[in-house]
């Protein structure tokens, strides 16, 4: 069945808005534009602690942007816990997962860890590393466990706001000193680097696996699951 | 060489293309979550034949990954709730 | 540039347009919640799509790492909003039963 | 050792916001003193562009157009001015409206808007604020659904999508700026853009998004439900801040960015949705039942005058006139968030007193809430645009210039908007004044009818009498 607002009008509006979007698109690109930021950014890397290009950009020359993305997945946490308490856990499961997961989990973290490390030089660092935290997260409350790993709600909330509260007073103790807000000492930078991105990635898994979770956790856990 | 290449982006830019529109059009909830995880998957593959490697390893964790398991909870729980309910909400989401 | 890069930008911009468009389509004539996030989620990746294509300088060149850097802050603030926006669902849903 | 006020006043609430998530049980106290702090600090940065001009911060030191700055000019030292003092006491009174456990939610979740607000106010970077308008409308959503019933939990649903759905055409604007131009500051974009296609579209499609966002007709009909659903403080914040969050951003980008394209049809178009606005948010604003979805469609009603503005902006060539305009449109909007807030902070202490806010049965809140009736009254005023209010001489401003560019149906929707409102205010003044009077105290409980009482004042008398300054402080880079 043809449907005409759903079918002709909606389309034919969208195909104009595509027709102006490719032409402006294909005068973007075709200008003058040239090197965009690449040549200035590539030629800073040296300079920024670390060697990984994006990595450079996102915890060094855009690290403010950074901030305030670690902010974004703070609120959604909070509002997610704002609109109601966790579903209880799925159903225990069977031996042969349970045993499957318990050797995976800590792959995966130990990966995260790794990821962590190479990101200063080569694809990787925090936000990689915390989704693989999160994705150990989500494995563990599929196999039944009841908060995902995560431990109970008090050092919960510490591991969730630690990437913001981290990045923040990294960057206000630099002001204080003089160097101003965010800028690094190059001597420090690398070290500064992987300070705010450690704090970075526990807080980025620990809130998307308590995000899976769907609510804020139980009051007092039953079980000793807190890992 | 050049050729290959062109060949290569031809059928990778369609097959992307051709998942987010079965994507969209998917009949049924629970499949337009799956269908969204292998476009995601298959746009991270993508974006590392574009010399984007870390975002092609994020793109895979968190924006298949993650937002997919999120999505499949949730899919889940509205096809569960669709049992349950009976056949109202059925007629409902029916085409 | 070369002409190769100039056509893979174009190209991989262009098809990320279509993205935007796909998703602005199915958010605008699809009511239920799911449906609209997969939508919303598509025209972002559209979007990061358009990005990544005009960092993109040749096979043998290193990429502009600065829509690098925004494609991955974008791709966090995707799954923070869809996070919630499930949350809110999941909420509704309740409140019904 | 070097204190700058500029990042600090994003971090403040930022670190606030750790401390409150940390210790939920005790969140007032840490989150009164972080809502003090980032207001000292805000209007610290005021202060300082008024008596030494523009401030900027390179944070991380690289400078554009590598690392993203920070700036405030005049015109966003205005509205941060306004949005701190705002917030201020909208955090005085949430310390006596939330109990423990709403307010284990509200404090970080505010915390984490005030300091998007900032942010967003601050900020000079395309992307940057990409950043801070999701911020702002993730946070925004999860607090507007704080009280938790179906229609507020719907309602802030559906703003959440809209808000997405803006950011989203926010950001093409912004990659298509990218692509074209290969810069992402603010002053670096608009030294390189041209009138063209690209240019064209990059506007209608960040432009666009904010106005979703601004709630602007006929994009505006996610605004009333969530608004008025939402707990008092958090719609306060909504209706005085959030929404003009968008509109300044809008105007910036207007004035800073997209100055070299601006055509007169684009500037006709926005106007007429602002025209339809006023009318249509009046009307319904005075056939509303409940006293906060008045408030909400008299937001609706006001975002509209802020944009009929951009017509007369275009029509009139730079100069006193032109200045003049502006700072006009300015006052408008910053009168409109201080009387906004404290109607709507009046209105949550008439709903708890009575157990619900039905216009029709207000009978005798002025007896019993003679604080706040006198604060609905001072908003009301300056929601009217009656003398000595802001809006009364900002209106004034406008309705000459009109008249001057000869341009007389804005002049007709204005005054049409300005009869209804009359309209609307004094029908919930007439019902709750319409009992014999036997106040018993004036002011009952003082943490949440001081902050609406003053806001009340200053929207009617600071502003009013007072907006020389405004004139002073947007001299500071904001006059072209």
């Amino acid at each position: 069945m043809i449907r005409p607002l759903e079918h002709i009008i909606i389309p034919l509006g969208l195909i104009a808005v595509g027709g102006l979007l490719g032409w402006s698109f294909f005068l973007a690109v075709t200008g003058e534009a040239g090197e965009r930021l690449a040549a200035v950014a590539l030629a800073r890397v040296p300079d920024s602690g670390v060697s990984n290009p994006v990595t450079s950009v996102l915890l060094n020359f855009r690290a403010y942007d950074t901030l305030l993305e670690l902010a974004v997945l703070l609120a959604a946490l909070l509002g997610i816990w704002s609109l109601g308490a966790a579903a209880p856990g799925f159903q225990p499961a069977a031996s042969v997962l349970d045993g499957m997961v318990n050797g995976f989990v800590p792959l995966l973290i130990l990966s995260a860890g790794y990821m962590l490390w190479v990101g200063a030089y080569a694809p990787g660092g925090a936000f990689q590393a915390g989704a693989l935290l999160g994705s150990a997260g989500v494995m563990l409350a599929l196999a039944g466990h009841r908060n995902a790993g995560l431990p109970s709600e008090g050092r919960l909330r510490l591991l969730v706001a630690l990437g913001v509260f981290v990045f923040a007073m990294t960057g206000l103790l630099l002001m204080v000193v003089g160097d101003g807000f965010l800028t690094y000492p190059p001597s420090l930078a690398k070290w500064l680097i992987l300070l705010i991105e450690t704090a970075a990635t526990l807080s980025i898994g620990a809130t998307l696996a308590a995000a899976y979770l769907g609510g804020r956790p139980a009051a007092r856990p039953t079980t000793g699951e807190t890992a | 060489m050049n050729a290959l290449l062109t060949l290569f982006d031809l059928l990778l830019t369609l097959t992307l293309l051709g998942l987010a529109v079965v994507t969209v059009t998917s009949r049924e909830l629970r499949r337009a979550v799956i269908l969204f995880i292998a476009f995601g998957l298959l746009l991270a593959l993508v974006w590392a034949r574009l010399r984007a490697p870390d975002l092609a390893l994020a793109e895979a964790a968190i924006g298949a990954g993650l937002s997919g398991a999120l999505m499949l909870a949730a899919a889940r729980r509205a096809s569960g709730r669709k049992t349950s309910t009976g056949e109202d909400s059925d007629a409902k989401d029916a085409p | 540039m070369t002409g190769q890069v100039l056509y893979s930008q174009l190209f991989y911009g262009g098809s990320g347009i279509i993205l935007v468009l796909l998703g602005l389509w199915s958010f605008l004539v699809h009511a239920p919640l799911l449906r609209k996030l997969i939508a919303i989620n598509l025209m972002g990746a559209g979007v990061f799509h358009m990005l990544v294509a005009i960092a993109y300088r040749g096979i043998d060149t290193s990429p502009d790492p600065v829509p690098h850097a925004l494609v991955l802050t974008g791709i966090v603030v995707a799954v923070s909003a869809t996070a919630l926006a499930l949350a809110f669902g999941k909420r509704l849903d309740q409140d019904d039963d | 050792m070097m204190i700058d006020a500029l990042p600090l006043s994003v971090t403040l609430p930022l670190i606030g916001a750790f401390a409150v998530t940390v210790s939920p049980g005790h969140a007032r106290g840490p989150g009164l003193l972080a809502a003090l702090l980032t207001a000292a600090s805000a209007l610290s940065v005021t202060a300082a562009v008024w008596s030494d001009g523009v401030l900027r911060a390179d944070l991380g030191g690289w400078g554009v157009p590598l690392g993203i700055a920070l700036e405030a000019d005049g015109l966003s030292a205005a509205f941060l001015a306004m949005a701190n003092v705002v917030a201020l006491a909208i955090s005085v009174y949430a310390g006596g409206y939330f109990k423990q456990e709403s307010a284990r939610h509200f404090w970080p979740l505010w915390l984490l808007l005030w300091s998007a607000l900032n942010g967003l106010f601050l900020a000079t970077d395309l992307f940057n604020l990409y950043v801070t308008l999701e911020l702002l409308g993730l946070s925004a959503a999860a607090l507007g659904a704080l009280t938790g019933t179906r229609e507020a939990v719907a309602a802030n649903l559906r703003y959440l999508l809209v808000g997405l759905l803006g950011s989203m055409s926010y950001l093409l604007g912004v990659a298509l700026v990218y692509a074209a131009y290969g810069v992402l500051d603010i002053g670096l974009v608009a030294e390189a853009i041209e009138p063209g296609p690209i240019a064209w579209t990059a506007m209608a499609l960040m432009i666009g998004g904010l106005i979703l966002k601004a709630a602007l007709f006929p994009m505006h009909f996610w605004l009333p439900p969530a608004h008025a659903n939402a707990p008092a403080p958090v719609s306060a914040a909504l209706s005085a801040l959030v929404v003009k969050a968008a509109f300044y951003l809008a105007l910036r980008l207007w004035l800073d960015v997209f100055a070299p394209v601006l055509n007169e049809a684009a500037a006709n178009l926005l106007g007429t949705l602002g025209a339809a606005a006023v009318v249509w948010g009046s009307w319904r604003a005075l056939r509303a039942e409940r006293l906060k979805l008045l408030a909400a469609y008299s937001t609706v009603a006001q975002m509209g005058y802020l944009f009929i503005a951009f017509p007369l902006l275009v029509a009139t060539p730079p100069g006193l006139a032109r200045d003049n305009l502006l700072a006009a449109v300015v006052l408008l909007a910053l009168t409109h968030g201080l009387a906004k807030a404290g109607l709507f902070l009046a209105a949550g202490m008439v709903q708890k007193t009575a157990g619900h806010d039905r216009i029709d049965d207000l009978g005798g809140a002025a007896q019993a809430l003679p604080a706040a009736t006198f604060a609905i009254g001072l908003a009301g005023v300056a929601l009217i645009g009656l003398p000595p209010s802001g809006t009364f001489l900002a209106k004034w401003m406008m309705l000459e210039q009109a008249m001057i560019l000869g341009l007389w149906w804005w002049l007709v929707v204005m005054m049409i908007g300005t009869l209804l409102a009359a309209a609307y205010i004094f029908r919930v003044l007439s019902r709750a004044f319409n009992r014999e009077p036997t106040p018993y105290r004036f002011v009952n409980d003082a943490r949440t009818e001081l902050p609406a009482l003053l806001l009340g004042l200053i929207a009617t008398f600071g502003l009013g009498i007072a907006a020389q300054p405004l004139w002073v402080l947007l001299e500071q880079g904001a006059f072209g």
